[in-house]
């Protein structure tokens, strides 16, 4: 089921670097802000032929009017994004994809960000705690230090806020997946993004204890949109005749952890 | 003045020679939010094969200099599946449609030919042997021209249906490709299909692509393609329809000049959904500004 | 730990595998404030024929996306001025230089081998049996095995210098090709040469060339050049040269890993004329902070 | 004779609009114009791989730390270069071919400048009223209308300035070589710069008025340094034996006029 799409020229408001190489990026972009649900994403075109191809970020906030992408600078398409500057016009492809589906009866909902990963999960989280005031709401965060434990004072106020380094330097000296694994609760709906190493250790504590896992997958792009297939992943088969592949951008990028990983 | 954008491949009236290139276009819906689908020439959906198919392992594709590698390996629903749930579906858009087709071997060409032959809603049918993605078939008729001939006769007799032969840039002669399938009774040829090439990632020391080798497309490719459409319009009669790299009203007039018919958006589909429908207006002013009134005046004009 | 920079062709010992394209780097004097060109592996000089000649009426380049086309029509200063004046010329740089060589004829070639033989400061000889820019001779041979088989073995007899076969890209089976001259007692295999291609000025409707066609260099091409030295590493014993768009150390890497022996910039000197001197040192840093000790760690080493 | 060249990082002082879509750009570059002569003219890169060229640029102006381009926006390069901002780094590659070759034995100096071609022009006057401050210097220059009479305020000091335009808004209504035309001198040197049909029908008026004249070129370039050999022109043929093309890069851009159309 995909939402009402649109090519939007948003206007920039503000582009900044919050930590080493991590930019986050606000966009006046009402066609999308106005539809968008936590876990889409957006293809971001950059003018000119080389970089050629839209880039896909998640939506990492979301107002009524614009909307707020956190990225980090690993190759040319980045590199031009962070050069950008308000008030430059940049042209939006969105809303893509299929969101996390936060579950209404879940008595507990958990939130796992790891690295980047966690740029969708603070929309996630405020829309979880605006449409479900009452629900319970635990957030991990993990990085391979301080600094990338991004967006921390924002997820502070939305639920029970715990973090993990890799170097010790904030929180739990380890993974953020032992975070998840300490907690002790028989109902409890998960939600997750980050590495894909990390992603599958979540999955799989999740089956042991028997959580249900929506994991949000990332691979390489060129349409986002369902028509170029090239961001086919493997899943689980299920039965003999079904299909080998499934498409992040369509199909996903939010999935149920047992589809893939069974 | 009315401007009049119909070009004709065979009996088949386009009403403008705006397309979109088979692979780039998905079945026509996933665009459907940005161009309405009728006001296109033509658009030609996913190659299909008898049998549905998986594709290739991922990554399946990665972005070069101006360009984009792919080695989706024609993952698509198979024959029945697409005119069952397709077909229909395309029925209503009322868009013109042209069904690219791949087979491992002439057989399966002609199966696809003779099913397909009865849809109304197909205008005409697009003759992959130019696919570099898939190990069997595909580009192995593409390269040859006894093959290509032979493909294309076998085609021929399925259907009355314009046959439209998509050629392969990875030919040392376009031209020899070009003449026996004209000589075989092609109604159009398409170029071009993309050029075989290669990326690595120095840190894994693994190519990028799974599949190894996928193809090139989009504007790096353009002078390859304007070239050859260019050399197969000069030593052919038949209509030509231009692709490659195609993503301004510059790139579609070049090709138009060079002696294309029509022509195909790929690659820039991704870029810009909107593209196709913004061409099909903006040739229009163009003629209009120059004083033109028909894109025919422009086909083939180029001064050599 | 010191690290090893050197490749061998033939008997040929190169410092290191950075070498400058035919035609881009014109005799090397050109660029002498930019680069010590005797710290290079060696510089190909731009394609030397018999008789001089005037090249292609102009214009003479255009650029395209994320490349160039040329067709420059080998404009040279003919063999007898070339011993004349450049040889001494690049024998007081002592830079190791390879002669880019192009006959219309196999008498030509063999004629203009002979006559470097007995240069001390040519290191190897480079057949241009891929110019697409000439009538005559250059492509014709590089797109039939036969006739760049013949021109090995004629060039081959002339000469007990290193062998260097240039070859097309405009062909069906690159492999093929490279067997053939392999086959014949090629040294070495350097390619790709650049891709036929055409633009159009769409005010004029002329082609922007004035010879119509040209020659695609640039980063545009990297991935067409890229899978043919991986083709051919794989399917013949023959060290290869690899050539196409490379404008980094990234792009570098990938050609060494895919299995070429050296490499060579062509278009890029263009845009930074220093960039053969800083590949250079940039391969050495990068060995070094791999922790490995040669280059020939890197050659082939690609994982499939 | 080809000058010391350089590739200098130089860093733009200043970019801005002084007509439509004439730009004038600053660039701080002492390698560079310290040994510039006038004529001479440099390739300016810009960064990514398109545009992958450099472009050639006349200099306009150059002082002892700076060089000053004047330039229109044409395309993809001259648009880049117009949304440059100080103090971002710019690629500049020269002093690059033969610049003009101010006569001194000349009672008199005649500059004629038409578009574009009078970006050149003003270094050379410059040039000319440092070297020989009592020479007499007249300083045609022509565009289609006012506006595109660029830089008039700092070539009136230079030398006594004469106009034309196509449409008649300023100076003559008619061509700038209707001015040169017009001068009733015995001894004179004429340096020119602009549209090939004008340079054209100036050399024709020095080649009757028995006028030495100077022209400046243009050509598609790829290098800009004599290695390509893409920037041929055709020249006039003297003897049967002699190559038929020069090149504008490094035999020029500055010809005698003789030279190319006898
Ligand atoms: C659905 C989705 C959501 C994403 N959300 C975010 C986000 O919120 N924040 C963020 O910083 N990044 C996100 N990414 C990754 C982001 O798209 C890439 O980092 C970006 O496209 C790299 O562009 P580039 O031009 O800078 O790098 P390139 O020069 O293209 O490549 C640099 C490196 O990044 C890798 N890369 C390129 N494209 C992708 C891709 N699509 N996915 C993963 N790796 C890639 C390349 O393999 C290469 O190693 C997301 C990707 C997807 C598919
Ligand atoms: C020696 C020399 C000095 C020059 N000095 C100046 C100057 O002082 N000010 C100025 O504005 N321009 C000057 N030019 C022209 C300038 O180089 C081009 O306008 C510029 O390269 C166009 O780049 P672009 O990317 O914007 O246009 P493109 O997109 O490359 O092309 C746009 C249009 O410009 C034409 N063009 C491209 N390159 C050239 C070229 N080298 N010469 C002529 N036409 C070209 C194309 O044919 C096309 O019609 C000079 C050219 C030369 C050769
Ligand atoms: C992702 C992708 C998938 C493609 N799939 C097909 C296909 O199924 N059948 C086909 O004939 N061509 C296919 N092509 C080739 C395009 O139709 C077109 O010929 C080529 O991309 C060159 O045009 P472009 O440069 O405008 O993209 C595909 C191209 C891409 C990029
Ligand atoms: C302007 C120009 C002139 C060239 N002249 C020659 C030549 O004389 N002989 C030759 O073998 N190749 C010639 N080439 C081809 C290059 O040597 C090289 O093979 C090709 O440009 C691809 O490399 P690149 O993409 O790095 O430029 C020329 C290329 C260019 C751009
Ligand atoms: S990115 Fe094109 S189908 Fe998913
Ligand atoms: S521009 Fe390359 S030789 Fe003149």
């Amino acid at each position: 089921m995909n939402l009402p799409q649109v090519i939007e020229q948003a206007t920039l408001l503000a582009n900044e670097m919050i930590a080493p190489e991590i930019h986050r990026m606000e966009l006046h972009a009402p066609g999308i802000s106005g539809v968008a649900q936590p876990g889409q994403f957006v293809m971001l075109g950059l003018s000119g032929l080389d970089p050629l191809l839209r880039r896909p970020f998640s939506i990492h906030q979301c107002t009524d009017n614009s909307i707020t992408l956190l990225y980090k600078v690993v190759g040319k398409g980045t590199t031009a994004m962070a050069q950008m500057g308000a008030p430059q016009q940049v042209s939006l492809l969105g809303p893509l994809g299929n969101g996390f589906q936060p579950a209404l009866e879940a008595t507990h909902h958990c939130l796992v960000g790891g690295g980047l990963g966690i740029a969708p999960m603070l929309f996630l989280a405020n829309h979880i705690r605006k449409s479900q005031p009452n629900a319970g709401v635990t957030i991990l965060l993990g990085g391979r230090n301080k600094q990338e434990l991004l967006a921390q004072e924002e997820f502070a106020p939305l639920g029970n806020l715990q973090v993990a380094t890799d170097d010790g330097s904030a929180g739990l000296h380890g993974f953020v997946s032992e975070l998840l694994e300490n907690i002790d609760r028989k109902d409890m709906h998960v939600y997750t993004c980050g590495p894909l190493p990390m992603m599958k250790v979540v999955a799989e504590i999740c089956r042991k204890k028997s959580w249900l896992c929506q994991v949000s997958l990332e691979s390489h792009m060129a349409c986002g949109m369902g028509a170029c297939l090239g961001c086919a992943v493997e899943k689980a088969e299920l039965r003999p005749n079904e299909k080998k592949y499934v498409h992040v951008c369509k199909d996903g990028p939010v999935f149920n952890a047992s589809l893939l990983w069974l | 003045m009315a401007i009049n954008l119909t070009v004709a491949i065979g009996d088949w009236q386009l009403k403008n020679p705006i397309m979109t290139a088979s692979g780039t276009f998905g079945y026509g819906e996933e665009f459907s939010p940005f161009v309405k689908l009728s006001e296109l020439g033509g658009i030609v959906v996913k190659g299909i094969s008898l049998q549905p198919r998986d594709g290739n392992p991922p990554p399946r594709v990665v972005e070069t200099a101006c360009g984009m590698l792919n080695a989706i390996g024609l993952e698509n629903v198979g024959l029945a599946a697409f005119i069952d749930q397709k077909i229909p579906m395309l029925a209503k858009t009322k868009a013109d449609v042209v069904v690219n087709i791949l087979g491992d071997s002439i057989e399966e060409y002609e199966e696809i030919t003779a099913a397909l032959d009865n849809e109304d809603v197909v205008k005409a049918i697009e003759v992959n042997i130019s696919c570099p993605n898939v190990k069997k078939g595909g580009v192995a008729f593409g390269t040859n021209a006894d093959m290509a001939a032979k493909v294309t006769d076998a085609v021929r007799r399925k259907t009355g249906k314009p046959i439209i032969i998509k050629l392969s840039p990875n030919v040392t002669d376009i031209v020899e490709i070009a003449k026996a399938v004209e000589g075989e009774g092609a109604t159009a040829i398409s170029l071009i299909n993309t050029l075989l090439g290669m990326a690595i990632d120095i840190e894994t020391r693994r190519p990028k692509l799974a599949n190894i080798v996928g193809g090139l497309s989009g504007p790096a490719i353009k002078p390859l393609a304007l070239r050859m459409v260019y050399q197969v319009a000069s030593a052919t009669n038949l209509p030509i329809i231009g692709i490659g790299g195609i993503s301004s009203l510059e790139d579609v007039l070049e090709f138009i000049i060079a002696g294309a018919t029509a022509i195909q958006i790929g690659t820039a589909n991704f870029v810009n959904p909107a593209l196709s429908g913004e061409l099909v207006r903006g040739l229009e002013n163009y003629l209009q500004n120059k004083g033109l009134t028909s894109v025919k005046q422009l086909a083939g004009s180029i001064i050599t």
